[in-house]
């Protein structure tokens, strides 16, 4: 077999490259030549075809997503934006918190217990590889329905998964979501987000800076995961003895990732790194041509020393490989021994693979002989860009027309109440402790909230108390309804969720879950999301530093409901302040904040009493979300407010019914003039939230909603063993706790 | 009542950190020698009435859909004849 | 970060930092509550010392605490591993020497595979992680680690593993009780299969402790579960060394 | 090189229930006639040099004191001739 060398791509200009295979259009494949001025070798076609896939390139979404830079709010704590591994803002005290959320939809459907698990471990290098220590991570999930077979597959393992390595990390988790919907069938969404902090000065970026500064490999050997596409390359072009078999799954070690947030952090702290990059997606392609293109030289790599796991991988495969636990960073030469000693320390194996030159090429060697010769821009950087056509779909206007409003009501106190018990009991508005008590929320012992609160929070500083929150969230039935209307709902809805607990929100990571790009109908959904998701990030002030999207979750002409996850991040200055859902004290007065209305497209409870989706999602008002917030942070700041619990699916019965479970204690509650019963329980109008105040605070509270203008309603009060609504029915406490929190576990063991 | 063992092993291109973690723990236990481990799982079945071809293709294909996952794992089916590990 | 003299903690042990008592807490790789561990060490007023498990040296502690986590990722079985380390050597013969020793979960594990305490943890019978906060009783508190509780008193702490179910054999079980050495039970429902509810155990000499929930985590009124109920751990052991 | 396994099983007497959840999950699969699961662990060593007495008697010791916890697990040591799971 002759080495596919630069030299000899020169001689050889007529070779067929299985370019095709590798995913690369056939004008793609022209333009890396036009860049080359010549054929690529195989190992160059093969960090192109990984860099410029979808999944590396944004090719299909760049364009959209460029609104969120466009759009940005002014925003004095946005210290990293995005564009780099993950976003980090200024929360004060000299404190910067990066968080992001990314998906591993695909792999977790294919072996769930690896594929979620290693969605961890891939969110928690990015963090790291900012400078940053991981707090904390949550868990959006979606799946198929909550009783179809698969389900039973999928789930329980992706559970374990996500547990599985994030206790073994020793990172708490703090939130999630589990919605169930058959559209997610055979394309669960598996989103899993993480927040680090640093101090500003620790900040780090993924560059390789400096002539002489050399490369370091550091972490799990390299194996042959998840390089299907490469073996094509060397078995059927190169070399056709080789071995077949080469994973598609990529088994997780936690603990090695473990020791790798230590051993980063340790040479952190001693300022050791010139620049980081972790190892994701595309590997070594990734973090050699991502840290030399985003530096000021050029970079050459010594292939023959990266560690392996498999001695029979080709350099392009060595090129490709996803195995998990690895990073890359930039070290000064005077400080390689003291980087490595750390290493050892950890049982860490780490290798110096190459080092920066003053030059402007990315250059790779194997054996001694050139195999890579490329300016890494034109990989990292310069992928192709598509203006994907997309059309509003044709069945949009018969969607919504299908008014939800419609839809026959409970008739009589009986059905409201028996309404009420299946709404809670169903899968998607149950307790889902079942998942949750599978993940360790207490480790690092700064947990202030986690599941069930409207975000989980974590102390971040012990002696002033600050801390940051998040939530996440997202609704794609209200985004199947109207996509630009879902988006902002779900930053709403986060937002909110976020206030409810007293932080005042930050800024935005995103998920963005969707079919495939190549359909238009797909493509509206996606470029309606973004507009309106960065035209109400404008509003609210919260700008987007960082995310990830997901293509291509469709199974046949099935695509997926449009799911935009987001995630709100949230300071408070006193963790002490916060607000939690609990209705803890018998007597405490019940007050409803904002507007309800007649609205039930895409609601829990269309969903689950009739099985439909139709009409239009919940009226958007951001400048209600706004005040709303302002005055949930101040009522926390000012102890006016003892719990509070924000309104979303389900509407108001779901939201008292978490609070009165959660405190142990029932709610008498009143319907307010002007609305019936049905719509004051089950409506899901946005931007508002139910609130307990002790009697002492009634007037000073309701005195600023006023002053302030929040509609504010009383609408009952803390008291007894049950939830009663006055007039129509009553339910124990016992019954309803039955009815909540035995839905998962009888689904799923 | 007969006894059938499947065995089950990731494959051999797929990470171990089980077996890596015993292995690199050996030679501070004063254990040399040991150029690789890897772990996997053991499964005795003890099986009602008789372990001919019959059950033994049943036992195959529980293995094959359910013991092992063979996205990342190999299973082996052995007809027992000595009693297992005491 | 140095933790707010916490209000509890006078309430039980007395002023804060004025005994020079110091208390290590180890480290293994993968262990995961090391430094909430020092902190709740130091909110019971005395000196936390981070201990390195290549070291042999035991830094002139006048006692230790085995922290939970997942050490060496829990391959092979929960402690396994770590229980071969240089530092496990001293501090196994410091342990039969009469220091004060306390196994949280992964610590308990330690103890266990090192034969300082009796019997092992298996997967839990429901085979799942489960995190929770669990009511003990304290059943012995002539043990160093928990001389603060009363006899019979219920507490609450933090609960979260998949390697929680205690087993011996029939004739050690009796020996753990006929001795006394069954320091905590569960109650309101065994959440793991333990034998005889066995939430932790004591060695004969009552030095040695293990337990799998963390008082570690209930130690501040604001995180985790709110509750305080796990300082007296660490009160006990401070009051002791200090009358000692 | 040679290959030594060191099976290791939970003693008779302790409950195992990742054994008895493989056996109540095999009827809902259709799989009848499995009277007992029981779930171990399954060590592949591969071996540096000759696997003569010596050897053995290492690996057993490491079998004993490391592999397997004898306070719960029973162990077995085997040479193997075969090539173990495909
Ligand atoms: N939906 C999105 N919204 C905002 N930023 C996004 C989104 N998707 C991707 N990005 C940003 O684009 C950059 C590249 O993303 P990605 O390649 O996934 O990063 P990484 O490889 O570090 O995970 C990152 O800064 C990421 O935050
Ligand atoms: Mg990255």
């Amino acid at each position: 077999m002759t080495l596919d060398t630069v030299k000899h791509a020169a001689e050889t200009p007529d070779t067929k490259l299985p370019w095709a295979e590798l995913g690369l259009k056939e004008d793609e494949y022209a333009r890396v030549r036009e860049i080359l001025g010549r054929r690529p070798t195989g190992a160059e076609l093969a960090m192109y075809s990984v860099m410029w896939s979808e999944h590396c390139s944004y090719k299909s979404s760049k364009v959209h997503l460029r609104q969120f830079g466009e759009k940005a709010p002014q925003s004095d704590a946005m210290l990293v934006g995005i564009g780099e591994n993950a976003g980090v803002v200024d929360v004060g005290h000299g404190y910067a918190v990066t968080f992001k959320v990314e998906s591993h939809n695909h792999p977790s459907y294919v072996e769930p217990y690896q594929g979620a698990a290693t969605g961890v471990g891939g969110i928690v290098r990015d963090i790291i590889a900012m400078g940053a220590r991981p707090v904390a991570v949550v868990d959006p999930l979606r799946m198929g329905a909550a009783d179809h077979p698969d389900t039973k597959r999928v789930l329980p393992g992706v559970v374990a998964g996500i547990g599985g390595y994030g206790n073994c990390l020793g990172l708490p988790n703090i939130g999630g979501e589990l919605v169930f919907d058959a559209c997610y069938q055979g394309n669960p969404l598996v989103n899993a987000g993480a927040i680090g902090v640093m101090r500003h000065e620790d900040i780090h970026l993924a560059k390789a800076s400096g002539p002489g500064n050399k490369v370091i490999l550091y972490g799990a050997r390299t194996g042959g995961d998840g390089i299907g596409g490469a073996s094509i390359l060397a078995s059927e072009t190169f070399d056709d003895a080789k071995p077949s078999k080469r994973p598609a799954v990529q088994v997780g070690d936690p603990f090695q990732e473990k020791l790798l947030i230590e051993c980063t952090l340790e040479a952190f702290a001693e300022k050791l790194v010139v620049g980081i990059q972790d190892l994701g997606a595309a590997g070594l392609s990734c973090a050699t041509s991502e840290l030399a293109s985003n530096g000021t030289g050029g970079m050459r790599v010594e292939l023959d020393d990266v560690p392996l796991r498999d001695s029979t991988l080709t350099p392009e495969e060595i090129l490709m490989s996803e195995s998990q636990e690895r990073m890359c960073a930039v070290v000064e030469p005077e400080k390689v021994e003291r980087f490595l000693a750390i290493c050892e320390k950890w049982d860490v194996t780490a290798t110096v693979v190459g080092e920066v030159t003053d030059g402007d090429r990315l250059e790779i060697f194997w054996h001694g002989e050139k195999i890579v010769d490329l300016d890494p821009r034109t990989v990292a950087h310069d992928g192709p860009v598509y203006e994907r056509p997309y059309a509003r779909p044709s069945w949009q206007d018969a969607l919504q027309a299908d008014d939800a409003n419609k839809l026959p009501r409970p008739a009589t106190s009986a059905e409201l109440r028996e309404q009420v018990i299946q709404l809670v009991a169903s899968p998607n508005q149950a307790s889902k402790s079942w998942v949750t008590d599978q993940y360790d929320r207490f480790v690092q012992g700064n947990t202030v909230l986690a599941q069930p609160e409207d975000s989980g929070m974590v102390r971040i500083d012990e002696q002033t108390g600050l801390g940051v929150a998040l939530a996440n969230d997202g609704n794609g039935r209200y985004s199947k309804l109207d996509p630009y209307a879902g988006a902002q709902l779900a930053l709403a809805e986060a937002y909110r969720n976020v206030a409810a607990t007293g932080a005042r929100p930050l800024a935005v990571s995103d998920c963005l879950n969707f079919g495939s790009p190549e359909d238009t109908d797909v493509m509206w959904q996606f470029a309606e999301t973004t507009r309106g998701l960065a035209d109400a990030c404008l509003t609210l002030g919260t700008p987007v530093t960082g995310g990830n999207v997901s293509l291509y979750n469709q199974t046949g002409e099935a695509a997926i409901h449009p799911t935009p996850v987001v995630s709100v991040l949230g300071v408070i200055d006193d963790v002490s302040r916060r607000t939690p859902i609990a209705f803890a004290e018998e007597g405490q007065l019940l007050y409803l904040l904002g507007e309800t209305r007649e609205e039930f497209g895409g609601s829990a409870w269309s969903q689950v009493v009739h099985d439909h989706l139709g009409g239009l999602p919940p009226r958007v008002d951001l400048e209600r979300e706004r005040l709303l917030a302002e005055i949930l942070i101040s009522a926390s700041r000012d102890g006016m407010i003892d719990a509070a619990h924000d309104l979303s699916d389900g509407g108001l019965v779901q939201a008292v019914a978490e609070s009165c479970l959660r405190g142990g204690k029932g709610a008498r509650l009143v319907v307010p003039d002007g609305l019936d019963g049905f719509t004051f329980l089950f409506s899901e109008s946005a931007g508002r939230a139910v609130v307990a105040v002790p009697r002492s605070e009634e007037l000073r509270f309701t005195d600023m909603c006023g002053a302030r203008g929040l509609p504010v309603t009383r609408i009952g009060v803390v008291d007894g063993d049950a939830v009663e609504l006055q007039g129509e029915f009553s339910i124990e406490l016992t019954e309803l706790r039955a009815a909540y929190e035995q839905t998962l576990p009888g689904l799923f063991g | 009542m007969a006894r059938v063992v499947v065995d089950v092993m990731l494959k051999p291109e797929i990470l171990d950190p089980q077996g890596q973690a015993v292995q690199r723990a050996l030679p501070r236990l004063g254990f040399e020698g040991i150029a690789d481990v890897r772990q996997g799982k053991r499964f005795e079945l003890e099986v009602e009435g008789p372990v001919d071809d019959a059950a033994l293709a049943r036992i195959h294909e529980m293995a094959e859909t359910f013991l092992a996952n063979t996205v990342i794992e190999d299973f082996e089916v052995k007809v027992e004849t000595s009693e297992g590990p005491k | 970060m140095t933790a707010r003299p916490s209000p509890t903690a006078t309430l039980n042990g007395g002023p804060t930092g004025r005994w020079n008592v110091r208390i290590g807490v180890v480290t293994f790789p993968g262990t995961l509550d090391d430094r909430d561990t020092q902190r709740a060490v130091r909110i019971a007023g005395a000196e936390a010392v981070p201990l390195w498990h290549r070291d042999k040296d035991l830094k002139q502690v006048d006692a230790v605490v085995l922290p939970g986590g997942f050490s060496y990722g829990d391959y092979l079985r929960a402690g396994a591993i770590s229980r071969f380390s240089p530092l496990m050597e001293t501090i196994i013969d410091q342990a039969k020497a009469g220091m004060p020793v306390l196994g949280i979960c992964n610590g308990f594990q330690v103890l266990t595979e090192s034969h300082l305490l009796p019997g092992a943890m298996l997967r839990n019978n429901h085979l799942h992680f489960i995190c929770r906060d669990q009511k003990l009783r304290v059943e012995s508190t002539s043990t160093a680690w928990t001389a603060d509780y009363t006899a019979g008193q219920e507490i609450s702490i933090p609960l979260k593993n998949i390697d929680g179910r205690y087993v011996a054999d029939e004739r050690t079980l009796d020996l753990l009780e006929a001795e006394g050495r069954v320091a905590f039970r569960y109650l309101d429902g065994n959440p793991n299969g333990s034998l005889r509810d066995i939430a932790g155990i004591t060695n004969e000499a009552g030095n040695v402790v293990g337990l799998m929930p963390h008082p570690e985590h209930a130690v501040e009124p604001l995180v985790g579960t709110g509750r305080t109920d796990g300082l007296g751990f660490f009160t006990s052991i401070l009051k002791k060394l200090v009358n000692a």
